[in-house]
């Protein structure tokens, strides 16, 4: 588990607040999620995942900071672009992939698919594809701890697109007058869709800009840096399982591919993914680490593992069968059908 | 037994639940401090403290989506939409999250809570505060929806709707409020999905909701005095789950079916119950089910107008005795 | 005449009145640089300008209120919610402000506005993008609802729209967008309110819409070829106004009539066409009018269960084949 | 009409840049309108009004200021507490007690009651009755002014409850993305309908705490001074018809009714009413006025004369007739009735 810090003292990287193991899981989750969204993409290409998906190639690294810092039993909510934040609480490679495959071994058997990615032994409380549908949700989690006095804490990943939307406001009041253990992450990748943030929005930062709005503050934190999202992230959970109440975080990345998969993202301008990969999350992670003395043969071996560990969970899906028709009619209700008359 | 109005019956259909079970939290517009807009929620902060009864801003979608993160997680919401007009700002909610949780995440994540509202007309309200918006969620499959009539129901069918595992929106009926019944002492917890024949009868079959319900037992009666015409009231009481059994047999014995809906025409419950009742029962009519409704319009303020959009003892009446005569 | 996709037949739809009336304007999510996440809008910002082209935040509620605001005060203005789903997030507007402004104001306020929308399954989306919600905006007295099923009918019913002064929902059909069919070259403009029978028949009629129109013709022609029944087929292609006369005259020559629905069971606009034909020809029907649906679930993603879930051709032929058998 | 100002320049008051002329406007409309809502509330204690009722005593120099301040063309948009707004920009009491009553001499012949006052041909162009709903429409028709090139210039009041839900915040965005010539002003009264708004907001200033999330600047305004306001108005206006944009006012003002007619208020703290009404902004007014050296009996006329109106007013509602039946089922659509079919 990951090592405590201080709430609110979040020191220069780097250095050795962090500690060895917890940068080994960051590094781990990185490259799991690399490959299992470059596997999802090859997938698609092959025609074995259907309908949509929506990558974070190139965002992985909030997804496994935020992770390292969180502890079991605290809840995870995103959206459609989830599948980084599921595999990062622990859900298994096969069940995602499964569920991008519309199998029967997925996560949701095939009835949510892609977007609505859901493990709640893992504490992903649901990937939600109503933007944002799940901030007053994520509310309400954190009242449902506060209430019952459990420490766990929430957290609440969305986009900078969806700083626009109406739910986006009431979450956030709702949050801080009630005082509510619950951490809003904005990934702010740049762009809603297709449109560039910056044209749709009246300040300039999606997140941090309407912080004070709320009575917040909200650091701006370099998204591609894991240690940066994790210290972060450990201030704010540690704030609010304290009781100090919620916190709202900007984290600065991009998105490599287009916003889904329909989408060759044409519309950005040259030269600038490549500068974005220049910031590599994973590349830069593994200089820092080859930098505070973990060897280069560990780090292979990870990546060994978390390749063998996908091309394992890739057969394993392309060998499952199809969910079976008789579940198109139940868990409807909570009786396990749909009927809805005697 | 005491005589309690609709509105006390509120009160006490979520005391009786709160009591019992303390994972049953309740939030909503001026709901604790003030007992709510109609005094329909009068007493409950001081009985059950400001962490269980919890005034929120104007935000809707705030409070719905509260509600479901706290049914996710082992509470028993009961959130209030002030007008049941006001679904439409947190429709989301209503119509994509709560009922659709389930299914998309085969099984695992659970939304038990109540949504309760003020339905219908008949105060002068207008336009926008006066709708009766059953079907906007009766069309949603994943949700239960009930509408009582009486302050018994009421206590009855709120104890069951906080005690079911699935969201259910509970229709409150403005115009009832005020209205008085006998409800017995004690605890009472009725039955989803169950319909009640209020008047039994052999030529017709009157199905009603809510504040319709006593407009067509009124008119039942009427056509008795008048027209020694025997009409059958049923009130639904629950659209989801949907009693359609009592409903097939009451029209088996009477072979004619009415509906008194106080929505507008298009695609209301009258609509779809009448076309369970010809897709199975059409051999057993002796003529065309009539749905008596609000006509295809915004409802107006002005009370005679309004009086004259709502279907009406007479209306009923003399809809129910013409089309028996042709 | 040009072969032209659904999808091409939007954009033209909207060049042709855009370029008829400088009153008209469009504005959504994605809708001018990139050219909808369907492409369907592509070469619109090009040819009519970013002040009358323009992207939106993702603010549902801002789109539809800015379309409301300026169809008050003079423009015509076409607004594109992504997905229909997210009638959801801004249901309001469609509920409560479009259509009720010009009643509750005594005809003050006018609303000459279209709301066009990506709607229905097929697509593998999921239960949140995927959804089939005519009923939701039908059951809306104010509103007109029209829902084509070729790329001629989305041109012509585009222009109806856009001209018409009353707010129009649009429902575009994701399945559709990819599929082609013959378009005249010039101005085109069809009439709201006007069903088309693309099929005549003698033994049932069955009434469909959007990507059912053409499976419920794909059933007609298995129904003749394999069982020798002859069924009409009706496009009803505009649910408000809904052309009754040529759906109960239909019914009046064949006597039997079936409903293919692609939204679940519940108050779909196939109840309320049931209802209003047993209403008003009760005694020229020879069976139990028959509804095929979408069963009572939110939409499942996988392609093998969204099949199952949706009405295919075999379940319209074997349904119709049956009920008429019995 | 009201005498101009520079744009941005809003002087210390007492002085002449307003004028005596504006000023009697001023404090006619404000007259006006306590007269007017005091017989609202007088009727439905007779029971001639019936259904709900949301008067702005108390709250009349905001109203009166900005009235006072905008052109013929000017668009205003109001609550259901807009009784105030509809009368200041010049529709007849008559007209608004009419409605009020249900009588067909109404403005809206009582199909749209209290809640919907309208008068287009005064540029009122609806009060609604959905919190926060008129916010984004309101952006709708600044954007047909701005993309015809008109100058004329919209107004949208709220409440300070409103700030909290969802259509505030997008419109807010949409406005300014699209430099709208739009005035956002929120009366706030202390309360949402029971509950002060100090208990459901998390910043101490509604309207004025939200700014900076739109890259606004708020003036806070006093408002029970209809000069305050009407500088305020006139500054908002210039900028806005000069092309420069939106703006968000926040003016403090009191009710000294209930939240609607259904409502006694017992919720206020002691004493709370009657400090306000020691600022009572008639009473301010008229020893302003007193102070510039206008003379007592021509304001005592101008009272006399609002309640010689607002009497004759209310006598030809008395005697007026309901609507007609026939109009149950007219203007739901443009034909002019109510046909869904053939
Ligand atoms: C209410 C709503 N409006 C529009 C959409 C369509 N949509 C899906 S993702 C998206 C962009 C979201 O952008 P952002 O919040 O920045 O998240 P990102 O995709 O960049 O992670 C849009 C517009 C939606 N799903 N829900
Ligand atoms: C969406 C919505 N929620 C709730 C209400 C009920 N309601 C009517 S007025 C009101 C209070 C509004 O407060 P504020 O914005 O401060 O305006 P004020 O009444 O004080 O002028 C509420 C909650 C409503 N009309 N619409
Ligand atoms: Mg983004
Ligand atoms: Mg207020």
């Amino acid at each position: 588990m990951a090592t405590q810090t201080q709430a609110g003292k979040i020191p220069a990287r780097p250095n050795d607040d962090i500690g060895r193991e917890v940068r080994l899981r960051m590094y781990r989750t990185q490259i799991e999620i690399r490959e299992a969204e470059q596997r999802a993409y090859d997938l698609f290409l092959q025609n074995l995942v259907k309908g949509t998906s929506h990558l974070s190639l190139g965002q992985e690294a909030v997804a496994a900071g935020f992770a390292a810092a969180m502890q079991p039993g605290d809840l995870t909510f995103c959206t459609y672009r989830g599948h980084a934040h599921t595999l990062a609480r622990g859900a298994s490679v096969e069940k995602v992939l499964g569920e991008l495959m519309g199998r029967d071994n997925g996560l949701l058997r095939g009835k949510g698919g892609s977007m609505h990615l859901t493990s709640v032994e893992h504490g992903v409380m649901g990937s939600y594809a109503i933007v944002g549908a799940h901030i007053p949700i994520a509310c309400g989690a954190a009242w449902s701890a506060q209430y019952k006095g459990r420490k766990d804490v929430t957290v609440c990943f969305f986009g900078d697109g969806t700083t626009n939307i109406g739910a986006f406001h009431e979450g956030l009041n709702l949050a801080v007058i009630w005082n509510l253990p619950v951490i809003f992450v904005c990934e702010n990748n740049l762009y809603m869709e297709y449109t560039p943030i910056g044209e749709v929005t009246a300040v300039s930062h999606p997140a941090a800009g309407r912080a004070g709005a709320y009575g917040l503050e909200c650091p701006i934190v370099d998204g591609q840096d894991a240690d940066a999202v994790y210290r972060a992230a450990q201030a704010a959970i540690e704030k609010a399982r304290a009781g100090g109440g919620p916190s709202l975080i900007e984290c600065e990345t991009y998105r490599y591919s287009g916003h889904s998969r329909a989408d060759p993202a044409k519309y950005r301008p040259d030269g600038e993914l490549d500068r974005w990969k220049q910031r590599d999350p994973i590349k830069l992670y593994r200089s820092r680490l080859l930098e505070l003395g973990i060897g280069e043969k560990a780090l292979d071996n990870i990546d060994r593992e978390a390749r063998r560990f996908v091309d394992e969970a890739t057969e394993k899906c392309k060998a499952a069968p199809p969910p079976p028709a008789d579940i198109l009619l139940t868990d409807v209700y909570a009786d396990g059908g749909s009927s809805w008359r005697n | 037994m005491a005589e309690l109005t609709y509105r006390d019956a509120v009160a006490r259909g979520i005391a009786q639940e709160m009591q019992r079970d303390p994972d049953v939290v309740f939030l909503g517009e001026d709901i604790a401090k003030a007992g709510g807009v109609f005094k329909t929620t009068v007493g409950l902060l001081e009985q059950f403290g400001p962490l269980r009864v919890r005034d929120t801003p104007i935000s809707e979608q705030a409070i719905m989506g509260a509600a479901m993160g706290a049914a996710m997680t082992g509470l028993k919401p009961i959130a209030e939409i002030m007008f049941s007009d006001f679904f439409a700002v947190c429709f989301d909610y209503l119509a994509n999250q709560f009922p659709k949780s389930r299914y998309m995440t085969a099984g695992q994540v659970k939304c038990p809570l109540v949504v309760r509202t003020a339905n219908g007309a008949s105060v002068r309200f207008g336009a926008q505060h006066s709708q009766s918006v059953e079907n906007w969620v009766m069309m949603i499959p994943g949700l239960k929806v009930v509408a009582p009539s009486t302050p018994r129901d009421v206590v009855g069918l709120m104890a069951a709707s906080v005690r079911d595992p699935d969201p259910v929106i509970f229709f409150e009926h403005k115009g009832l409020y005020a209205s008085k019944g006998e409800v017995p002492e004690g605890e009472i917890v009725d039955t989803l999905g169950t319909a009640r024949i209020v008047r039994p009868g052999k030529n017709a079959t009157i199905l009603a909701l809510a504040l319709m319900a006593p407009r067509a037992l009124a008119a039942a009666e009427k056509l008795q005095a008048e027209h020694g015409i025997d009409c059958e009231v049923i009130d639904v009481r629950s659209l989801v789950p949907l009693d359609m059994q009592t409903i097939l047999e009451s029209v088996g014995r009477t072979s004619r079916v009415f509906t008194v809906e106080e929505n507008p025409r298009l695609c209301g419950w009258g609509g779809e119950i009448v076309s369970l009742i010809v897709e199975e029962a059409f051999f057993k009519l002796d003529g065309p089910p009539v749905r008596i409704t609000t006509p295809h319009i915004p409802l107006p303020a002005a009370e005679g107008l309004e009086d004259l959009a709502l279907p009406s003892v007479n209306r009923i009446a003399d809809t129910v005795r013409k089309a028996l005569e042709t």
